[in-house]
């Protein structure tokens, strides 16, 4: 590749990734398990149940939008005649178009979910999640909040929150237990409570090492096949540890021996959230700038805002609020509060991060030592446009040279011009001195 | 005035109706945004017609068109028993004629072009696209427009044609020379995507070879058909299933004579749209004169 | 001649003619061309103006369910209660709206779901619950009405707002029918639904009258039964159903005339309240083994509109007289627009249609005049377990009736539509302990 | 020009002039869940942000995609039209005015300012104890800012205030019922505006006179009764227009309209959770009516009670709450087979366009409305 610098080798978990992600995919069967929809964050306690299978609509979309654009036309047209606005995500859109229309991308028929568990979080559109199949036909419903007040953590104001959301996920757990007589088991939690907190401390270790070497072991598209498996799609709880384990022993290797992502590493980028899922090429365009990408806090939603520049400008994990290791879970109630640690904001995640520190992204910029920014302007899903120009002036404070370009969603190609978008990075890397390292 | 966004300009007259022996004669004019017509009735048979683009000023335009509408017979505007005027610039009409609302003109328009068994009318108009379902005797069930903004309209087409130098005529025909329709533009926002369409002739960046003038026309209209069947849609969609349009169709304004939008919008709900002898920009103007009075 | 026999008697001729047009009824309601309602249009079919509309009410379903399949009738009143409509429903309710959650009818065919509800006014709470069973089952246009009520003689000043109230019900039931389906109302066929129906209720009365005042009576109730429903609550084609009852009025009048007894042997007449089990009509000819003929009830002499007596002791209908009933607006009123139609049909009382049951409702010792207008002897009551409206007030009108003289019997059971909790051998036991107490044994032909 | 009109016109003058007489702070406010009396009680006046009609040309830095009432009140903080409040509060509701309420302490850090979190799961038990935990919250810290203790007697008295000035709300809004009514829908929507800005103490006294005169008016003419329903409005304009062809907006179902006055206050003895349950119980907007739906039958319920002909949904755009709530709005106002026009409003009313839809939804709603074809009552 011309003006490699550095040695490069391709990723040995890249397989096992496709694997996972297509079992995630084939292991959705209506006939044996009862489906809902919903989300249930880090510890996958439907795993506890014998046949509950929740599935999220994020993941769905997104693969609906990359794989098949004329479907996922069809599918935002069924719901735009049926009343919903065109400033709805369009995860929702492609997904529920299905529904609507009655049957999937492949043409099988579509697998109504038989209830609604909360998908709570400070974006709008997440919080009013499963409200398609709650207003399509009357399924078992629950709800949760994202807990939310800004300004440093309040333990006075935090305990009525954990309270609520213990009761919230308590109650959902006794309803599907009453409902779909299925037992749930309550040891088993135990089990996948440790997993989840050990998939955390693995992804917490690869943004470490993508973070603190250069080159970059790992580029945001290599990290886009991991980062889901074991968070918004669900496989086997000891395979889902097992390949973290395996992800973060590769890339440790590969940052020990300088082993690049992209050989010509020349410019270190970030973005604010997820890209255009149908567009993921522009990774590859911007390499033969040797510009490579470090994803998002989106992209690192697992290990999350969970690493922090230290007071001797050291980067290191952050320093997290969890109950102590060897805490008695008598009750289920005491496995729920666990879990769902004492901090009701749950500040790790990258949403609820940027919510109540704007500053959160010139932070990261920083620990991932980047050289500039790509956002996105998104015209629908508000979650993933809210303060983002004001990120863009953050970022430009901070010394970033920044881009913004417009687009509909990460899930919606419509209103995003490609030619006009290649072209804006194209002037973007040559006003920063860059030209393409032809090869 | 540019010569390609502009439908030509057409004058009527029936060879074998004398209007004298006609008990009632009525009148209606569609001053709309876009283009204008004018059409006089005898016994709520169509006697003459003509059709002009609106240009600058409603008032000039809609006295030109019944002008030509009665060129060459000894009718005056003295002899017409009743008026009737709609469209936007429906308030500068200078003849003493009664207003009534588009879809009211466009229903009953519709169903004298395309006959009793119509029951979606979609006026594809300058600036709106109203989908209008009816009953059998012509009574209005549900109508459904445009969200708000014009996209995708006439209007958007005849700049579209300007840019690319087309007459508005050949756009149509020339789009569906393709075998599968390519990806559409990304937006029918006529601003963004005449920008668009242009940026699909020059080298594209993921694919082997440009597209052809063809597939370039294709990608828009297709866009602009897509925007349009979600108007369509809205009229009661059923609760799971494809679009589905109610009774047989018709298409009515200025974009019904643009088979690229119309082939499309047809293919995509399985139908066949009905014909009429009559030119689909004058449902307006037909309707306000058999409404008039 | 029977024994005992002291009259001619003669196979009714009408007879052919009422089963003809009870299966035509049957029919329109399977054809699937129109858009098929559930309620009641009142006595003038208001829905024939409309080209494709079918209004059907669920009494007439229910008798007959119960009337000819006890089995699917047991069957639909269990679909219904295990999905939580009461035991206290009134049978015809059970029968007919089984078959909504069953998805069939009783001969197997596909339930005929209905498309929309019309209202059913009625002081019985069961009629104006009406409707419900399809409503709660899924989202359809509906629309309801009331049966306006006050007591006393009728108030003009009482009655204006409920007659505006009653007709921007009814007109917003016809407009909204047309905007929904789109059919336009002809309002031809309405008014002319509404002289079928005056020219009916004379014909009727003329019948109620003869039976009324002829001994022995021309018509026994079981005739009447296959009657009373042409035109009422099953509609058939206006002018055959003026033809029909013209020929069953000539018919009884030339009865009454000639002396043509309905039985042969009546030496004991007697009436009811309400009607019978339908399950069980085969009590009239067993009484008849006395020589016992029935009347009928104010129910079963509906489209009379009811009769009352004038001073002189002879018998009319219900509004010819002031200060009770109110005459309906003269024949010949304009009638330019819809709702000039509408208020016309609802006449000048609020409290119109008189039906048996508000004059139960507003004079308790009605029954006693109607057994005096009947020349009745006795009188055979059903105290019914379920069904509101037909239970209401019965057994007072009992005790009324005992005080003014008449030999009373009194029987339980569910609901003429609802054959539980009637002990068939009981009754019979019982009817004949009555007939002996009044040292009538039974005449063996 | 009608009074309130004047006032909604006239608010910011009137803030100040307010300032002037007591001496008291004025605490703007953006979510329809803030619970106003709390503020009252510690002697400050509750003002609703709402916003005006300009291009949104300093806000456009700031915010991308934002509806456009987020995008406006953003706007006028940054020309200084705010300047004369002395804090700001926010309750958890929808995002875009989060953004404007986070991006104005970014540009303004100088403002007094406070975010009370209010659940949208508002059915459960613990929703009850979080918002009164909330509620505690935020009067200790009116009680830190304003250096008065806020007593019972202070709540029982803002209270008291606040429900009086519902109830005369409610007298003068059933007044729509009538066939005929005494108010048009424009003149009722810029009284609840103007409650929304003003002293309630000062506002009960004008309702009392408004409430007398309503008594001599002459009603109007019976005419076609609309519904208006979707985003939140700071203006009249569609009622006007409405009224200028010949219809009346007899009912809404906004948060700047009735559901902002719709429940009172039921007191108890612990204050805060007699507050705490008046706002959880109110009539929900979109983002949080998440739960089984009422806002659907709520609709159908004021439809109905109202006698209306046909609904308005004027949703602005990029609001995507509304946008989710259509299909089930829709769904309901379908199966009911009630007419229906849905359009997207923005920074301004265009003027043509809405006429050219309003005009032709009313002649299709003429045809079927009862009480104007075919009803003794002889009609315009």
């Amino acid at each position: 590749m011309k003006g490699q610098i550095w040695e490069t080798r391709p990723l040995e978990f890249w397989a096992k990734a496709k694997e996972l992600r297509a079992s995630w995919q084939n292991s959705i069967d209506a006939q044996k398990q009862v489906l809902g929809q919903g989300n249930i964050y880090f510890c996958d306690w439907q795993a506890a149940f014998p046949a509950i299978r929740i599935v999220e609509d994020n993941p769905n979309g997104a693969m609906i939008s990359n794989k098949s654009s004329s479907f996922a036309r069809k599918s935002r047209l069924a719901c735009e005649i049926r009343g919903w606005g065109r400033e709805i995500c369009g995860y929702h859109n492609n997904c529920w178009g299905e529904q609507f229309l009655g049957y999937q991308a492949n043409g099988e028929p579509f697998q109504y979910r038989e209830f609604v568990i909360p998908f709570p979080c400070v974006c709008d559109s997440h919080a009013k999640r499963g409200q398609q199949c709650r207003d399509f036909a009357p399924v078992p419903q629950w709800m949760d909040d994202q807990c939310m007040y800004l300004g440093e953590r309040d333990a006075a104001r935090e305990a009525p929150m954990l309270d609520h959301r213990t009761y919230c996920t308590l109650r959902e757990i006794n309803d599907l237990e009453r409902i779909f007589g299925q037992k749930f088991d309550d040891e088993k939690l135990h089990k996948l409570i440790e997993d989840h907190f050990l998939i955390e401390a693995y992804a917490r270790d690869i943004s470490y090492y993508m973070a603190t070497t250069i080159p970059t072991p790992l580029s945001v598209k290599d990290l886009y096949s991991v980062y889901t498996i074991g968070g918004l799609t669900k496989v086997d709880p000891d395979e889902t540890v097992k390949f973290w384990k395996m992800v973060r022993d590769e890339v440790k290797w590969r940052a020990e021996n300088h082993i690049a992502a992209v050989g010509n590493e020349r410019f270190r980028w970030i973005e604010a959230h997820p890209p255009s899922w149908h567009f993921l090429k522009y990774y590859r365009y911007m390499e033969k700038y040797g510009a490579v990408c470090l994803g998002s806090q989106y992209t690192h939603m697992e290990g999350g805002a969970q690493l922090e520049k230290k007071a001797d400008g050291s980067i290191d994990r952050r320093d997290r609020l969890f109950y102590p290791k060897d805490t008695p879970l008598e009750t289920r109630e005491d496995a729920v509060r666990f879990f769902k640690t004492p901090d009701a904001r749950e500040v790790k995640h990258f949403k609820i991060d940027e919510y109540i520190r704007p500053k959160a992204i010139q932070e990261f910029a920083e620990i991932m030592q980047a050289d500039g920014a790509v956002l996105g302007l998104w015209r629908c899903g508000v979650g993933c446009t809210m303060t983002r120009k004001e990120q863009a002036m953050l970022l430009r404070e901070s010394g970033l040279s920044v881009l913004e370009y417009e687009g509909s969603q990460p899930g919606d190609r419509t209103d995003l011009d490609e030619k006009r978008f290649l072209d804006q990075l194209d002037a973007w890397m040559e006003s920063l001195g860059l030209r393409k390292l032809e090869d | 005035m540019s010569k390609y966004g502009i439908w030509p300009e057409c004058v009527w007259r029936s060879p074998e109706m004398n209007w004298r022996a006609a008990r009632r004669i009525t009148a209606g004019i569609d001053a709309g945004t876009t283009s204008t017509q004018a059409a006089v009735l005898c016994d709520g048979a169509l006697f003459s017609y003509a059709s002009l683009a609106t240009g600058v000023d409603f008032n000039r335009s809609a006295t030109l068109a019944m002008e030509r509408a009665l060129e060459g017979t000894d009718m005056t505007v003295a002899d017409i028993h009743a008026m009737g005027r709609t469209g936007w610039g429906s308030a500068n009409v200078p003849f003493p004629a009664q207003h009534i609302d588009e879809v009211q003109c466009h229903a009953k328009g519709g169903r004298f072009l395309f006959g009793p068994e119509v029951h979606t009318v979609v006026d594809l108009g300058g600036q709106t696209c109203k989908a209008i379902r009816l009953f059998d005797w012509d009574r209005v069930r549900d109508i459904m427009m445009n969200d708000k903004c014009a996209t995708g309209m006439g209007r958007s087409i005849e700049r579209l044609c300007e840019l690319l130098e087309i007459p508005i005529t050949e756009i149509g025909p020339r789009s569906l020379e393709v075998q599968t329709d390519p990806e559409p533009v990304s937006t029918t926002c006529f601003a963004f995507a005449n920008t668009e369409t242009m940026g699909l002739f020059g080298r594209p960046e993921f694919r082997a070879e440009p597209l052809s003038e063809a597939e370039v026309y294709a990608s828009h209209l297709f866009a602009v058909a897509w925007r349009i069947l979600g108007t369509i849609g809205k009229l009661q969609p059923l609760d799971v299933g494809d679009i589905q349009v109610y009774g047989a169709l018709g298409f009515t304004g200025g974009l019904a004579k643009n088979p690229g939008i119309t082939r499309r919008i047809e293919r995509e709900l399985k139908v066949t749209a009905l014909e009429s002898r009559y030119d689909p920009m004058l449902a307006g103007a037909i309707g306000a004169a058999l409404l008039a009075g | 001649m029977s024994q005992g026999q002291r009259w001619k008697t003669r196979p009714l001729e009408f007879w052919a003619k009422a089963k003809e047009l009870r299966a035509d009824w049957q029919k329109s309601i399977e054809k699937q061309d129109k858009v098929v309602g559930q309620g009641n249009t009142g006595f003038a079919d208001w829905s024939a103006a409309f080209p494709a509309i079918t209004v059907i009410e669920d009494n007439p379903a229910g008798a007959m369910i119960s009337h000819k399949n006890p089995p699917f009738a047991r069957k639909s009143r269990l679909a219904c209660e295990i999905r939580g409509w009461g035991r206290e429903i009134c049978g015809y309710h059970n029968n007919c709206w089984g078959g909504q959650f069953l998805g069939c009818q009783d001969d197997g065919t596909p339930f005929p779901y209905r498309r929309f509800v019309v209202p059913f006014p009625c002081v019985c709470d069961s009629h104006g619950k009406r409707g419900q069973q399809c409503r709660d089952f899924e989202a359809m246009p509906q629309w309801m009405a009331d049966q306006c009520i006050y007591f006393g003689p009728r108030d003009a000043r009482r009655d204006e707002p409920m007659l505006e109230h009653k007709t921007w019900c009814q007109l917003k039931v016809v407009n909204d029918i047309e905007r929904i389906f789109g059919q336009p109302l002809d309002e031809e066929e309405y008014i002319r639904q509404l002289d079928t129906v005056s020219v009916v209720r004379a014909y009727a009365q003329e019948i109620s009258v003869l039976m009324a005042q002829t001994i022995p009576t021309p018509l026994s109730v079981k005739d009447l039964y296959s009657v009373y429903t042409i035109g009422g609550l099953t509609k058939v084609n206006p002018d055959d159903t003026i033809a029909f009852w013209k020929l069953v009025r000539d018919e009884v009048k030339w009865r009454a005339d000639n002396q043509i007894a309905a039985v042969g042997n009546e030496r004991f007449r007697w009436i009811e309240a309400h009607p019978p089990s339908w399950h069980m009509l085969k009590y009239y000819r067993y009484l008849e083994k006395f020589g016992a003929v029935c009347l009928g009830s104010q129910y079963s002499h509906m489209m009379s509109g009811g009769l009352q007596r004038r001073e002189d002791g002879t018998i009319s209908g219900n509004w010819e007289l002031e200060p009770k009933g109110t005459a309906p607006y003269p024949a010949d009123t304009p009638l330019a627009t819809r709702e000039d139609i509408v208020r016309y049909s609802f006449g000048p009382d609020a409290r119109y249609p008189y039906t048996f049951k508000i004059d139960e409702y507003l004079y308790p010792d009605k029954i006693v005049e109607f057994a005096g207008m009947m020349q009745a002897d006795g009188a055979l009551l059903g105290l019914w377990r379920c069904g509101v409206g037909c239970t209401m007030t019965r057994k007072e009108q009992a005790m009324r009736l005992r005080d003014a003289g008449y030999q009373v019997l009194l029987y339980e059971g569910s609901q003429p539509g609802d054959r539980t909790d009637l002990d068939e051998k009981q009754f019979f036991d019982r009817l004949d302990g009555w007939m002996e107490s009044l040292g009538l044994e039974r005449l063996e032909d | 020009m009608d009074q309130f009109k004047q006032l909604v016109e006239n608010r910011h003058a009137y803030a100040q002039s307010w300032k002037a007489r007591t001496g008291g702070k004025v605490l703007g406010w953006y979510e329809p869940y803030f619970p106003e009396e709390l503020a009252y009680a510690a002697g400050i006046l509750p003002v609703r942000l709402l916003a005006r009609h300009e291009p949104d040309d300093r806000s456009e830095k700031w915010m991308y995609a934002a509806c456009y009432p987020a995008r406006d009140i953003l706007n006028q903080f940054l020309k200084g039209r705010y300047d004369y409040l002395d804090g700001m509060v926010t309750v958890e509701g929808c995002q875009w005015m989060y953004h404007a309420f986070e991006s104005t302490l970014r540009s303004r850090p100088e403002f007094w300012n406070h975010y009370l979190f209010l659940p949208d799961y508002t059915d459960a038990p613990t929703s009850k104890t979080v918002l009164r935990s909330e509620l505690q919250v935020f009067q200790e810290k009116l009680e830190a800012w304003t250096g008065r203790t806020v007593t019972d007697a202070d709540l029982d008295w803002a209270i008291e205030v606040y429900n009086k000035n519902r109830l005369l709300l409610r007298q003068i809004y059933e007044l729509r019922r009538a066939q005929e009514p005494v108010i048009l829908g424009s003149e009722m929507m810029h009284l609840i505006l103007a409650d929304q800005v003003m002293d309630k103490a000062e506002m009960n006294e004008i309702l009392e006179r408004f409430l007398e005169e309503l008594e001599q008016r002459t009603p109007h003419r019976d005419c076609i009764r609309l519904m208006l329903i979707g985003s939140e409005t700071s203006d009249a304009a569609l009622e006007e227009m409405a009224e200028s062809l010949g219809a009346n907006v007899v009912v809404d179902e906004l948060d700047t309209g009735s559901s902002y006055f719709w429940n009172n206050v039921l007191p108890q003895k612990d204050r805060l959770m007699a507050l705490a349950l008046r706002y959880l119980g109110r009539p929900h907007n979109p983002i949080k009516d998440n739960n089984w739906r009422r806002r659907p039958q709520h609709i159908f319920e004021l439809y109905e009670d109202f006698s209306a002909d046909g609904v308005i949904i004027a949703k602005q755009i990029y609001c995507h709450l509304h946008g989710t709530d259509n299909y089930a709005v829709w769904k309901l106002l379908r199966e009911r087979n009630i007419p229906y026009l849905f359009f997207e409003r923005d920074t301004t009313l265009p003027e043509e366009e809405t006429r050219l839809r309003l005009e032709s939804f009313l002649t299709v709603v003429r045809q079927g409305a009862t009480h104007v074809c075919g009803w003794h009552k002889t009609l315009a």
